[in-house]
């Protein structure tokens, strides 16, 4: 190593190769006497601040790492696959059919409290969303679904929702034999659906 | 071959120490071609065979499992130098000729020599952990977990079928079933036992205020098992005079 | 992810922080559809010229390493890659320059068999690999080499392999059926390799 430019590159090198951070005594030892190392690094820490990467001290040495402000761009996301709860999907189907309600609303019609998490869950799949406040008492949030919901069920909009009639004609509102009675008590309650 | 190629020999023997510095016949023959400092292309493969099978029977001792292929191409050589130097036989089917069996071994000396050359080349170029260094801190950025929610269009509308059923399950009240007990029966009959001297039909102690359906049936059935318990209990008399005809009763021991 | 300065820098740490080949599609997908990478990656190879660390294209992904001219000033500290048997080094010159390729067609071109451990030390090394099974009697495994041994051996891709376009000019990357079919007993067992 002749001039000040190589003993610039060694450390370079050496820091970028090292396993661990490097002491400033164990890069004077390698590049000899003549070379001012405190000096060298400065200079090193100065051209590489603001870039990708930045010559920092950690641990009593020195260590090439990325920057910190690009932590976020650096993280990769990860897909992984989750279930949902059976409450979960219930309430994103009374959203769905009955947008747009009131948290209060999904309680009544679900007949149970909702749970802590699960209007989290469907925010977090990015489903559902607040939109408004309702003028009533409380002036609870109104909620809908999005966009995406549109998207993640193939539909083109909400009208595309099967309605309770078509769910009945494909067995999902079927309710198995209860009583034995001479008046069917579904048929007396339900006159509307008929 | 003679004994001097006697299989025994030892280990470490020199003479097979001597065959141990080549990579098997091809590599050797190489080696003896490049001693003749002439293009491998236009090397003399005559010359080279002869010096092949000096080389060969120079060696005195020579462990067996180490020389069989050194063997192999000896014989080969000498089976190829002799065609080279006796006029080719009429030609055979399938048989190459001399000029052809040598230009094959032309090429074999030139393709290992090339993978030789290669080889080195390789070695040569610019290695890592030799005389370049990879980064000696890789970082690791933790994945950021991403949910991905797996739902179909079908689980959906199942779970509002669920729900609509369990809304609508709420107002429908299943209503106590109304209907005639036996104990009910027994109660009613009792007033009468003691005081029906004469055969009666059976249905005019149903009760009076029937309606219909199934409290009626349930009151002909409880009334008649009834009966029966009574009958049993030898406090009336139970009588049919036909299939499906009325049912009499009368209190035990009656007048008929 | 704003502007250019920000993906040069975000690549940048991308690389920094790898110790492998990053492939640019993998780049490309990181930064998202806005970014010209080969752009980016050019100028950052110019940036780091002539410094202790140079950014360079190794087996079909960009990597940076230290400069090659530094390495007297640092090999002291590392282990010198442990020595190749001149059989192993052959072998892999022969798989480098002729894959895919079956261990007969080794043998026929070394015209030696392979000792036990040497196409087990490659593997090991994780320089070759077998991929697929030829379609001739016996169905032999096919052999290649990895982008861990371009990376090794300082190659951007396969084209660069030292003097392969001299050698197919001269021929010597067909294995003819001369090589395969003279008196070598071995290859009697494979005629119908080629």
């Amino acid at each position: 190593m002749s001039g000040r430019g190589d003993d610039l590159r060694v450390i370079e090198a050496l820091l970028f190769a090292a396993a661990e951070p490097v002491a400033e005594e164990v890069l004077s030892l390698r590049l000899g006497d003549g070379a001012d190392v405190p000096a060298l690094l400065a200079e090193l820490a100065a051209f590489y601040e603001g870039r990708g990467v930045n010559l920092v001290r950690r641990g009593g040495g020195w260590v090439f790492a990325t920057a910190p402000d690009l932590a976020p761009a650096l993280r990769q996301e990860r897909a992984v696959v989750r279930g949902l709860s059976r409450a979960a999907v219930e309430t994103l189907a009374v959203i769905a059919y009955h947008q747009p309600i009131t948290r209060a609303e999904i309680e009544a019609i679900r007949g149970v409290a909702l749970g802590r998490g699960t209007l989290d869950r469907l925010l977090e799949a990015g489903w559902v969303r607040p939109k408004g406040r309702r003028e009533s008492p409380g002036r609870p949030l109104n909620w809908v679904t999005t966009p995406n919901f549109l998207t993640h069920f193939g539909l083109g909009d909400l009208r595309e929702l099967p309605g309770v009639d078509e769910l009945r004609a494909a067995g999902l509102l079927e309710i198995g034999p209860t009583v034995l009675t001479d008046h069917d008590p579904r048929t007396a309650e339900t006159p509307a659906d008929e | 071959m003679t004994d001097d190629f006697a299989a025994d020999a030892p280990r470490d023997a020199p003479l097979v120490l001597e065959l141990d510095g080549y990579e098997g016949p091809i590599d050797l023959l190489l080696a003896l071609a490049r001693e003749q400092k002439v293009d491998l292309g236009k090397i003399s493969i005559l010359a080279l065979a002869d010096q092949y099978l000096a080389f060969i029977s120079g060696l005195h001792r020579l462990r067996l499992e180490i020389a069989a292929d050194y063997l192999v191409m000896a014989a080969w050589l000498a089976y190829l130098k002799s065609r080279l130097l006796l006029p080719d036989p009429p030609a055979v089917d399938d048989e190459p000729s001399a000029e052809e069996l040598a230009a094959a071994l032309h090429q074999r000396l030139q393709l290992l020599a090339a993978m030789q050359r290669a080889g080195a080349a390789l070695m040569a170029g610019t290695l890592l952990g030799r005389d370049v260094f990879p980064r000696g801190q890789p970082e690791e950025f933790a994945p950021v977990d991403r949910p991905v929610y797996e739902l179909s269009l079908f689980d959906l509308l199942s779970a509002y079928g669920t729900t609509h059923r369990r809304q609508h399950a709420q107002v429908l009240t299943i209503m106590a079933t109304e209907f005639y007990s036996l104990d009910d029966g027994l109660r009613h009959l009792a007033q009468y036992v003691g005081h029906v001297p004469e055969w009666s039909d059976l249905m005019g102690f149903l009760p009076a205020e029937l309606r219909d359906g199934v409290f009626r049936r349930s009151a002909v059935a409880s009334t008649f098992a009834a009966t029966l318990e009574l009958a049993r209990a030898g406090r009336i008399e139970l009588r049919q005079e036909r299939p499906f005809g009325p049912l009499l009763l009368r209190s035990a021991g009656g007048a008929g």
